[in-house]
C-alpha cells in the first residue's frame, strides 16, 4: 500500500538552527525564527541557544563528530578558520545556487564579507549579526570638563581625560582585557600586521607580531594613562565590566561593540547625553576600515537536501531588508547589506534618536577597501590568542609586568598555538 | 576522700519522672554500692553525681559544695563505665593517661604515672596496645586504671563488671574490693548483681522504679529485707515467697490447704491478717515425704558445689538449696520444713516487712561480719 | 576492610554490578578510549584524519611551566577547598551536635547551600565579593588593595576557594553531624569526666573517632577539588583562570584547551596526567589513610 | 548530655550564628538583586537592601526562560537519576560489600575510578556514545562474528540521554559501600541460617536497612541532577527537552545584551526551590541516615 | 533431631591455625555445651556446623550426611547469635516468621506458627514491636523464637545470654532448658559461663586454644577435670592449685615449709614427683589457728547465704566456704584442713590429671544427679 499525503497534511521539513546568543538577544533571535515559520509553510525551523559563542562551537562540533549536526549554526568570528578547514560545511554560495535563490554576493559590504569569505572572495557563511568597535563617551561629563572636541586621535583621548580627570572624574576611560577593541581593531584602523601571511589569510605558516607593531607602543600608552588614572581597568572581575561601567556613569570614555549601542541606551539613565564614534587613530595615521565582529551563519554538511532548502529559504529570508531592518532596530547589530543599509537610511533610521550613530559602525567598517592588515584574521586557534593577549595585558594591567616582556611571551605561546594547529591539519591549504 | 550528700534530687526526661525525690548521704571513704533492677534509676543518679545529666530538682553536695551546676571536671570524681568506654583510637597508656594530660602534668611525670597505675592493675606489658587488641578484662583494667590515676576523692562505677564473664568477674570484684582499701575514695558502684552487692558494700542502697527502697549494711538487708521486693531481689534463687493467712487459732498461716508453722508471737500479732511469707532456699530443709509439708520435686539444678531442687508447693515453686548428700530425682515427692525462726513475713498490700519478733531473720551474725571486713 | 560474613558465588554479584558496570563502560570508559586515543595524535575538532605523535603531546604538555602551574593551583585549590569545607562542616557539625535550643533549625539552614546550582552561587558572590561592587568595596575604600582578586593571584585562588568551601560546606556539614551522632555518647562522657572541656573533647575524642566519616569526605572532596564540575564552573565564572593564570586549576585549563583551543589531544593528554594524579592520591588515601579507620 | 556552661553554650551559639552569616548570607544577596529593576541592580554600589520588583522579576524570568516546561523536565531527569544512582550504586556496592570473590576488588576500582574523570573532559566522546548508544555492541560483534549489523539508538533528545551517562559515576556506590561495612556481620549469617539466599538478602535486609543511606542518597542526587548543566546544554537541543539550568544559563545577560541580572536571580530564586524542598523534606532522615546503623 | 559427628576438623585463617583437629561426637536430642574461655575457637567450631565458615580440614556428619560442602540452609540448622542478630527494620514477627517467608510458607500458616512460636518464648505480647523498642532479655526471646520456629534439627547457640543480665540470665537458662525437654532437638550451645555450662549440659565440651580439653557429663568434670586447666575454669571460685612435691619418705606433698598430707596411695605411686595438687573451696575446712595447716585470712566475701574467706597459705593464695557459723577477720590466723580424699593431684609438666586412687574426687553423686535431670 501506498500512501499519497496530500499537500495540506504535508509534514513540514524539520530543521535545526543552533546559535549562541543569548538573555533578550537570544530571545530576537527566536523571534526571527517565529517570524520565518510564520512566513510560510514548508518549513519548520527549530532554533535553539547553545548560550554562548563557544558553547556553540563546541556543541557544533560534538554533534557533527555524532553526525547529529544542527543544518545551521551560528560561529563567532574567531571559530571561522576552525570551520573553514573543517570540511564539514556547504559554502554559502553553493547552497543558495543549488536551491535556485540567485544571490548578489556584491551586495555584502566588502568590510564584513571578507572575513567569511576564501581568497577568491566567495562566502562561505552568511554575514549575521555584524558588528565593529566604536568610541562612546559621554557628552554631558565632556561638557562639564569643558571639552569642546570630539575626541578622534589618541592624542584628544589623552587630552579629554585630563580635563575629565582635573573635572573630577574618576575614571576618564575605561578599558577592559578584551582584546578585540584594544588589539584587533587597533591594529586594523592603524594598518598594522596581527599575524605574517597577511594575517594568515596566505597560509596556515602564519606566526604572530603584534608584539613588534604599533600595538607595542599602543599598550605602552595606555599602561602610562593608567598609571595616571586617567585610564581605569574594569572588568567583571572587578566587579563592572566597561559597558556597566559606562552606563552607570563611572567611566566617561570606553571603547566596545556597536551591539552594545542598543543596551547603552536603554540603560543609561534618560537624559544622559552621550555620543559614539569611530574609534581614535594616532595623529598622522592613514585610518583604514576596522574589522567585522560577531558571528556568522555556518550551514553544515551530512544533512538531507529538504533541510538545505529549509535552511536557504530561512538565510533568504534573514536577508530580505525588511528583516534586515527589523534585526537591526531590534539589537545593536549593523545591517550587513548595501541594499539593507541604504533601505533604512532612506527611510530615516538612522536620524531618530535611540538608533543615532550606528551608521558610523557602517562608515567604519567601509572607510577604505580592505588591505592585508585589515581584511580579517585567519588565524587557528585564535580565541586561545586573544586569551594569551588578555592574560598578558592582565599582567601588565594588574601587576605592572613589563610590556614588551608579557607581548613577546603573549606572541610565543600563539605561535605556538599556530605551529599545533598547523600540523593538526597537515597538508591541507587555505582557498 | 569526699563525703556526698543527696537532697530530694528529683530527674525527669520530659514529660516522665524518672526519679521521685532520692535522700541519701555517703560518708567519706565508704564503699556505696546501689543495686536494682534494670531501668530502676542507678545509672541516672550515678550520672547526676558525676555530672553527665541535669538534675530537674533538688542538690547534690560533694565535700559540702552544691555541685548542681558544675561540669563533671570540676567535681573531682572519677567513673568507670558499663561499656569501659575506652578511646578506642588511643593506646592503652594513652588511655591511661589523657586525664593527666587535659590537666597539663608534664611529660616525664605523667610516664611515671601511667607506669605505676598500670602495674597496680596488672597491665604492665599491654601499655602501647589499643583497646581493640585486650580481652575484656583487660579492657576493664583499663577502665580502672584510668580513674585510678586521677587519684579522685570519689570514684563512681556503672556495672562495670556486667561484661566480664562469670571467672573474670570474681577475680574483678576482689580487685576492686582492694583498690578501695588501698585508695579509700568514697566509691559509688551501680549494679544489678546482687552478689557484687552483697560482697563489696560497705553500704548497700536498693532502689527500685525511682525510689530507694532500702538503705544499709549488705548482710543486714539480706536477713531483714525491708520489703517483698528487697526480699525477692537479693539472694540467688530468690527468697521463696508464699501469700498466706495468719491463722487467728494456732500458730500456723495458711495457704490454700497447707498449714505453715509460724512463730506464736507473730500469730498473736498478726491473727487474721493476710501476709506473705517468705524463706530463703537455703532455709528449707528436705525431709522424706510425710515429713514438714508435702511438696514435689520439679528439677533440680547441678551446680557441683551444691544442688538447688525447685518443688512445686501449693501453687508455688519454691527452691531449696540442698546438700550434695540428698538425691532427689524430678516426680519425687518430699517433705519441706521451714524452720520458723528463718520465716519473714510482708505485708500482703504494701509489701513492707512486718517486725513482730526477734526471731524473724538470723541477726547475729550479722553485724559481726559486716564489722569483719 | 573486608566483611566476614560474605555470600560465595561469583556470578551474582556480577549480575547485581552488572547494569552499572555496563553504563559506566559505555559512558565512561568507552569514551575514555577516545579521549587516549586522542592523546597520542593530533586530532582535528571536527574529526577525520589523525596523524599519530607518539607522546609528543605528553612532551608538550610537560614543557609547558603554565602546566606545571596549574598543577600547583589544583593542588592548592584541591587541598585547600578539602580542608577548609571539613573544617567549616566541622566547627559547624560540633556546634549542632551539642544540641542547644534552636540548633534544629540551623541544621537545616546549614545544608542550603549545596542546593544551589553553581551558576546561582557564582552571580551570588560575584556581587558579594567583587572588589569594586560588593561588600568588599566598602572594605576596599577604607584599606585599598585590601581585596582584588582580579589584581592578585592569591587573592583570587582565595576567592574561588571561598566559593567552594561556601557551596560544599553543607555538604560535609551534614556527613559529619550525622557521623558525630554515630561517636558512643559514653566516650565524651568519659573524656568528660577525665577533666576534658568541650573543645577538647573534641579534638581528642570525636574527631579520631570520626576517622571513617572524615574518611569518605577526604575522598570525594579531594576528587571534587580536583576535577568536580562544580570547580571548573566556578573558576570559570569568577576569575576565568586569572589573574594570570592565578586560579587555572588543571580541569579548567583541560576544558578551555579542548574548548576554546580546540585542541582535543593536548587536552586528553592532560586529562590522562590528572587521571593519573588523582588515581595515586586515591591509592595513597586508601593505602594508608583507610587503614586507620575502623568501621565498627 | 553534659552539664553545661554557659560560656561554651554562648561560644556554640556564635559559631552557629557565624555559620549563619557565612552559609546564608549569600541567599539575602539572591533575594535582593532579584527584587530590583534594572537600573537598581546594575547600580553602584550594590544595594543589599531588597526592593519591590521580585514577583514582577520572577514572572518576567518564568516566562522568558519558559521556566514550566524546564523545571517539569528538570524534575523528571532529576528524579530518574536519582532513581538509577540510587538503585544501581546499591546493587552494585552490596556485590563489593558481601560477596567474596576475586573481582570485588576490581569492581570497585573499575567503579571508583569513574569519580575522576569528569564529564567536562570527556564530554565529545561522551556526546558521540548517546548519539550512537550501540556503537560499542555493533563494533564488538563485527569483531567478534564479523558480521555487521545495524542497530542504533540515538539518546539525545530524551530522558534517557539527559539521565543514563549522569548515572554512571560512583558517588554513590562509594557511599553505600560505607555504610555495609558498618553492618554487622551477624545480620548477614542469621539471614543465611535463615534459609535466605543473598537475592532475599538484598531485598529483605539490606535495602530495608539502606533506606536512610538512601534518602541521604537521594537529596544528594536529585540535588546533583537538578543542577547538570554542561550535560544537558549539549545533548538538548529540542526545546521541549529543556532543563532548568539551561534556562538558567539563557538568562544570563549575553556579552552585547541588556544586563537584566535581576531577572537572572530572579529566575535563579525560582529554580533552586525544588532542590531546596527536597532536602527540606528529606534532611531529617538524611542525618539519621548518615548515622549507620540503629544498633 | 539429628546427631553431629566431627572428624578431625581442622580450621586455619590464612597461615594461622586456629583448630587443631577436633573429634567429637554428639547424639541425637543431646544438649551439648561447648564450654572455655575467650578466643579458644568455640565459635569457630559451632560455625562450622553451622555452615558459616569453610572447613580447612576434616568432615563433619548431620545425620549421616557430610555437611562440608552444603550451604547453611541445606543443614537443617538454626542458630541463635550472641548479639542476636536481629534484624532491626522487622517487627517481632516478622524476625520470628522470616525464615518461613523464605521457605514460601503461606501466610496464614505462617501466622499461627508465628503466634504459637512467641507463645512459647512469652513474647505473645510484643509481636508487633520492633527490636529497638524491646529490653535484652526480651530480644533474646525473640532469637530464640526465630530458631526455634524452624523445628530444626539441629540448634545451635553462641553464648546466647552472655550480655544478659545476672537475675535474666538465670530465668532464661532455665528456659532454654526447658524449650530444650519440649523440642528435643540436638543443641549446641556455646559459653564461656561455667554455670551456665554446668546446669544446662548433658554433655560438656571443654576447649582450650583449639583443642578439646576433656569431654564428659558435667559433674563428671567437675569432680574429675582432666587438666589443671579444666580444674581452673570450672567451679566459681575456681579450685585452689598449689604446687608441691611428693614427699618420698612420708605421705605428705611438700610445698615450701608445708606439708599436706596426702592419701597413701597417691605417695607411694607418685614418690618424689613435682605435681600439682588441687582442692575446691567447698571441699576446705577452716579450723582454729594450730591445727591443720598455718593459713592468714586475707578477706572475706559474704554472700549472705554463704561466706568465702581468701586466705594466704604458702605463698598462694587460697579461697575456702564456710559456713556462716564460722567467724573470721582478716588478718586471723586459722588452720586449713584439706581432706585427702577430696585432694585432685595433676602432673606438674603437662597439668593432666593424674589417677592413683579412687579416693580423688567426689564422685558418687556424679551419675546420680544426671540421671535425674
Ligand atoms: N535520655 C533518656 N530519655 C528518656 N528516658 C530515659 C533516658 N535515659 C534513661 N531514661 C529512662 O530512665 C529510666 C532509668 O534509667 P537508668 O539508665 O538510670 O536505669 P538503670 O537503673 O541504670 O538501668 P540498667 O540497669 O538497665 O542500666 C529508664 O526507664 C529509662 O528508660
Ligand atoms: N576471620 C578471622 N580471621 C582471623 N582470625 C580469626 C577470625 N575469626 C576468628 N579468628 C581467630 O580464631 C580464634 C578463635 O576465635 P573464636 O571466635 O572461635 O573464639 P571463641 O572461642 O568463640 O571466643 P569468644 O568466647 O571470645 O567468642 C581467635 O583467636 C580469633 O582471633
Ligand atoms: O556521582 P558523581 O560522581 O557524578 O558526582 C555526584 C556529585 O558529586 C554529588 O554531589
Ligand atoms: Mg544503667
Ligand atoms: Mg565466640
Amino acid at each position: 500500500t501506498t500512501f499519497t499525503a496530500t499537500p495540506a497534511h504535508a509534514e513540514k521539513t524539520k530543521f535545526e538552527f543552533w546559535y549562541g546568543l543569548s538573555g533578550d538577544l537570544g530571545e530576537r533571535v527566536q523571534e526571527a525564527c517565529s517570524k520565518f515559520n510564520q512566513s510560510q509553510g514548508d518549513f519548520e525551523i527549530v532554533c535553539t541557544s547553545q548560550n554562548g559563542y563557544d558553547t556553540t562551537l563546541q556543541n557544533t562540533i560534538a554533534a557533527y563528530r555524532a553526525k547529529k549536526q544542527p543544518a545551521i549554526t551560528q560561529i563567532y568570528d574567531a571559530g571561522t578558520l576552525d570551520l573553514m578547514l573543517s570540511k564539514a560545511f556547504i559554502p554559502a554560495k553553493t547552497l543558495m545556487a543549488d536551491n535556485g535563490y540567485t544571490i548578489d554576493w556584491n551586495n555584502y559590504f566588502g568590510g564584513i564579507a571578507n572575513y567569511y569569505a576564501t581568497a577568491a572572495g566567495e562566502l562561505n557563511s552568511f554575514p549575521f549579526n555584524s558588528s565593529t568597535a566604536m568610541f562612546y563617551y559621554n557628552a554631558d561629563a565632556f561638557a562639564k570638563a569643558g571639552i569642546d572636541f570630539k575626541p578622534d586621535t589618541w592624542e584628544q583621548v589623552e587630552e579629554a581625560a585630563r580635563k575629565l580627570k582635573a573635572a573630577g572624574y574618576e575614571c576618564p576611560m575605561g578599558m577592559s582585557f578584551d582584546t578585540w577593541a584594544t588589539m584587533e581593531q587597533f591594529s586594523a584602523i592603524h594598518n598594522q600586521p596581527i599575524a605574517t601571511q597577511a594575517n594568515g589569510y596566505k597560509g596556515l605558516d602564519a606566526e604572530v607580531v603584534f608584539n613588534k607593531t604599533k600595538f607595542v607602543d599602543q599598550v605602552t600608552f595606555l599602561k602610562k594613562m593608567a598609571d595616571e588614572k586617567l585610564v581605569v581597568i574594569k572588568t567583571k572581575q572587578l566587579g563592572m565590566d566597561v559597558v556597566p561601567a559606562f552606563t552607570s556613569q563611572t567611566c566617561q570614555m570606553i571603547q566596545t561593540s556597536i551591539a552594545d549601542h542598543g543596551t547603552i541606551g536603554k540603560t543609561l539613565p534618560e537624559g544622559v547625553k552621550w555620543e559614539v564614534a569611530m574609534l581614535p587613530v594616532w595623529k598622522g595615521t592613514e585610518r583604514q576600515n576596522s574589522l567585522v565582529g560577531g558571528a556568522s551563519l555556518w550551514v553544515m554538511a551530512g544533512l538531507p537536501d529538504a533541510q538545505y532548502k529549509g535552511a536557504a529559504a530561512f538565510l533568504n529570508y534573514l536577508g530580505t531588508p525588511e528583516m534586515a531592518q527589523w534585526w537591526s532596530t531590534v539589537t545593536g547589530y549593523i545591517p550587513v547589506t548595501k541594499t539593507g543599509f541604504d533601505a533604512m537610511k532612506a527611510n530615516g533610521f538612522y536620524d531618530k534618536a535611540p538608533y543615532k550613530g550606528r551608521e558610523l559602525a557602517i562608515a567604519s567598517l567601509t572607510y577604505t577597501p580592505t588591505s592585508e592588515n585589515t581584511r580579517g584574521i585567519r588565524l587557528g586557534g585564535f580565541t586561545q590568542i586573544r586569551k594569551e593577549v588578555g592574560t598578558a595585558l592582565e599582567a601588565i594591567f594588574m601587576q605592572n609586568a613589563d610590556v614588551q616582556t608579557e607581548l613577546d611571551k603573549a606572541a610565543e605561546r600563539s605561535n605556538a598555538v599556530l605551529r599545533r594547529f598547523e600540523k593538526t591539519y597537515a597538508g591541507q591549504t587555505l582557498n | 576522700m569526699a563525703d556526698i550528700t543527696i537532697r530530694a534530687v528529683r530527674k525527669s526526661y520530659g514529660k516522665t519522672a524518672t526519679l521521685h525525690g532520692i535522700d541519701l548521704a555517703f560518708a567519706s571513704g565508704e564503699f556505696v554500692v546501689i543495686l536494682g533492677p534494670s531501668g530502676c534509676g542507678k545509672s541516672t543518679l550515678l550520672r547526676m553525681i558525676a555530672g553527665l545529666e541535669d538534675i530537674t530538682g533538688g542538690e547534690i553536695e560533694i565535700n559540702g559544695r552544691v555541685v548542681n551546676k558544675l561540669e563533671p571536671r570540676e567535681r573531682g570524681c572519677a567513673m568507670v563505665f558499663q561499656n569501659y568506654a575506652l578511646y578506642p583510637h588511643m593506646t592503652v597508656a594513652d588511655n591511661i593517661g589523657y586525664a593527666l594530660k587535659v590537666a597539663g602534668v608534664p611529660k616525664a611525670e605523667r610516664r611515671t604515672r601511667i607506669v605505676e597505675t598500670a602495674r597496680i592493675v596488672g597491665l604492665g606489658d599491654y601499655l602501647e596496645r589499643r583497646p581493640a587488641a585486650l580481652s575484656g578484662g583487660q579492657r576493664q583494667r583499663v577502665a580502672m586504671a584510668r580513674a585510678i590515676i586521677r587519684e579522685p576523692g570519689v570514684f563512681l562505677f556503672d556495672e562495670p563488671l556486667s561484661n566480664l564473664d562469670a571467672t573474670l568477674r570474681v577475680t574483678m570484684r576482689a580487685e576492686i574490693r582492694k583498690l578501695h582499701q588501698r585508695l579509700s575514695a568514697t566509691s559509688v558502684f551501680v549494679t544489678h548483681d546482687q552478689v557484687e552487692a552483697m560482697t563489696l558494700a560497705d553500704k548497700l542502697v536498693v532502689m527500685n522504679k525511682g525510689h530507694v527502697e532500702q538503705v544499709g549494711q549488705p548482710l543486714d538487708i539480706y536477713h531483714r529485707p525491708a520489703s517483698t521486693f528487697v526480699a525477692s531481689f537479693i539472694g540467688a534463687p530468690p527468697m521463696n515467697l508464699i501469700d498466706a493467712r495468719i491463722d487467728a487459732s494456732a500458730p500456723v498461716a495458711r495457704h490454700e490447704h497447707l498449714a505453715i508453722p509460724v512463730p506464736a508471737a507473730m500469730a498473736a500479732a498478726l491473727a487474721g491478717r493476710d501476709v506473705t511469707l517468705g524463706i530463703r532456699p537455703e532455709e528449707c530443709r528436705v525431709l522424706p515425704v510425710g515429713e514438714g509439708l508435702p511438696a514435689r520435686v520439679d528439677f533440680v539444678e547441678e551446680l557441683g558445689s551444691g544442688r538447688i531442687v525447685h518443688v512445686a508447693f501449693g501453687s508455688r515453686t519454691f527452691a531449696a538449696a540442698i546438700p550434695l548428700d540428698i538425691r532427689v530425682v524430678p516426680g519425687d515427692l518430699i517433705g519441706l520444713a521451714l524452720p520458723t525462726a528463718q520465716l519473714h513475713v510482708f505485708d500482703r498490700e504494701t509489701g513492707r516487712r512486718l517486725d513482730v519478733t526477734h526471731s524473724a531473720g538470723r541477726q547475729e551474725p550479722v553485724r559481726q561480719a559486716a564489722e569483719t571486713v | 576492610m573486608d566483611k566476614r560474613a560474605v555470600f560465595r558465588s561469583w556470578w551474582l554479584p556480577t549480575a547485581f554490578a552488572l547494569p552499572q558496570l555496563a553504563l559506566i563502560a559505555l559512558f565512561f570508559y568507552w569514551p575514555a578510549v577516545a579521549v587516549v586515543r586522542w592523546a597520542f595524535t593530533l586530532e582535528p575538532p571536527f574529526g577525520g584524519a589523525a596523524e599519530f605523535v607518539g607522546l609528543a603531546n605528553f612532551r608538550d604538555v610537560f614543557a609547558d611551566p603554565l602546566y606545571w602551574n596549574s598543577v600547583v593551583v589544583s593542588l592548592i585549590f584541591a587541598l585547600a577547598g578539602t580542608l577548609s569545607t571539613i573544617f567549616i562542616g566541622l566547627v559547624l557539625a560540633l556546634a549542632v551536635d551539642r544540641q542547644l535550643p534552636g540548633s534544629g533549625a540551623v541544621r537545616f539552614l546549614y545544608i542550603l547551600p549545596y542546593a544551589i546550582a553553581g551558576p546561582a552561587a557564582g552571580m551570588a558572590f560575584r556581587f558579594i565579593l567583587s572588589p569594586e561592587r560588593g561588600l568588599m568595596a566598602s572594605v576596599n575604600s577604607a584599606f585599598p588593595d585590601f581585596w582584588n582578586p582580579a589584581k592578585y593571584g592569591s587573592h583570587a585562588l582565595i576567592l574561588v576557594i571561598v566559593v567552594f568551601a561556601w557551596k560544599w560546606a553543607g555538604y560535609t556539614f551534614i556527613f559529619l553531624l550525622a557521623g558525630l551522632q554515630s561517636v558512643p555518647k559514653s566516650l565524651t562522657e568519659a573524656a568528660a569526666m577525665d577533666g576534658s572541656g568541650p573543645i577538647r573533647r573534641a579534638i581528642d575524642i570525636q574527631i579520631p573517632m570520626l576517622a571513617p566519616t572524615l574518611f569518605f569526605l577526604l575522598v570525594t572532596m579531594m576528587t571534587e577539588g580536583f576535577v568536580g564540575a562544580d570547580t571548573y564552573g566556578i573558576v570559570a565564572r569568577t576569575t576565568d583562570g586569572g589573574p594570570n593564570h592565578g586560579t587555572e586549576v588543571m580541569v579548567y585549563r583541560i576544558v578551555e584547551e579542548a574548548f576554546r583551543g580546540l585542541n582535543y589531544s593536548g587536552a586528553s593528554a592532560q586529562s590522562i596526567v590528572l587521571i593519573g594524579l588523582i588515581m595515586i592520591f586515591t591509592f595513597i588515601q586508601f593505602r594508608f589513610i583507610e587503614r586507620r579507620v575502623h568501621y565498627k | 548530655m553534659i552539664q553545661r556552661t554557659p560560656y561554651a553554650d554562648a561560644f556554640t551559639y556564635a559559631l552557629m550564628a557565624l555559620g549563619f552569616l557565612l552559609l546564608i548570607g549569600p541567599f539575602a544577596v539572591i533575594v535582593a538583586g532579584a527584587s530590583q529593576t534594572v537600573q537598581q541592580v546594575n547600580a553602584v554600589p550594590f544595594n543589599f537592601l531588597p526592593q519591590n520588583q521580585l514577583l514582577a522579576n520572577m514572572a518576567e524570568a518564568w516566562q522568558r526562560a519558559n521556566l514550566g516546561t524546564a523545571m517539569l523536565n528538570s524534575f523528571i531527569m532529576a528524579s530518574l537519576v536519582t532513581f538509577g544512582k540510587v538503585a544501581l550504586s546499591a546493587m552494585t556496592a552490596f556485590s563489593i560489600v558481601f560477596f567474596r570473590t576475586r573481582f570485588k576488588h576490581v569492581f570497585f576500582w573499575i567503579v571508583f575510578i569513574t569519580l575522576m574523570l569528569p564529564l567536562e573532559v570527556r564530554v565529545v566522546p561522551t556526546y558521540a556514545v548517546a548519539a550512537d548508544l550501540f556503537e560499542p555492541i555493533r563494533l564488538l560483534i563485527a569483531w567478534v562474528t564479523g558480521i555487521t549489523v545495524s542497530i542504533e539508538w540515538n539518546l539525545l533528545n530524551s530522558y534517557a540521554g539527559l539521565t543514563l551517562p549522569l548515572v554512571a559515576t560512583a558517588t554513590g556506590t562509594f557511599l553505600y559501600r560505607q555504610f555495609y561495612l558498618t553492618l554487622p556481620d551477624e545480620l548477614a549469617e542469621a539471614a543465611r541460617m535463615d534459609g535466605s539466599g543473598p537475592i532475599r538478602f538484598f531485598f529483605d535486609v539490606v535495602l530495608p536497612l539502606s533506606r536512610t543511606t538512601m534518602l541521604a542518597l537521594t537529596t544528594i542526587m536529585f540535588v546533583y541532577g537538578w543542577n547538570q548543566y554542561l550535560w544537558p546544554l549539549l545533548m538538548v537541543t529540542d526545546p521541549t527537552y529543556k532543563t532548568t539550568m539551561m534556562s538558567l544559563v539563557a538568562l544570563l545577560p549575553s556579552e552585547n545584551g541588556t544586563p537584566d541580572w535581576n531577572v537572572t536571580l530572579a529566575g535563579s530564586l525560582i529554580i533552586m526551590l525544588p532542590p531546596l524542598l527536597v532536602v527540606a523534606v528529606l534532611q531529617r532522615w538524611f542525618v539519621r541516615g548518615l548515622v549507620s546503623s540503629e544498633k
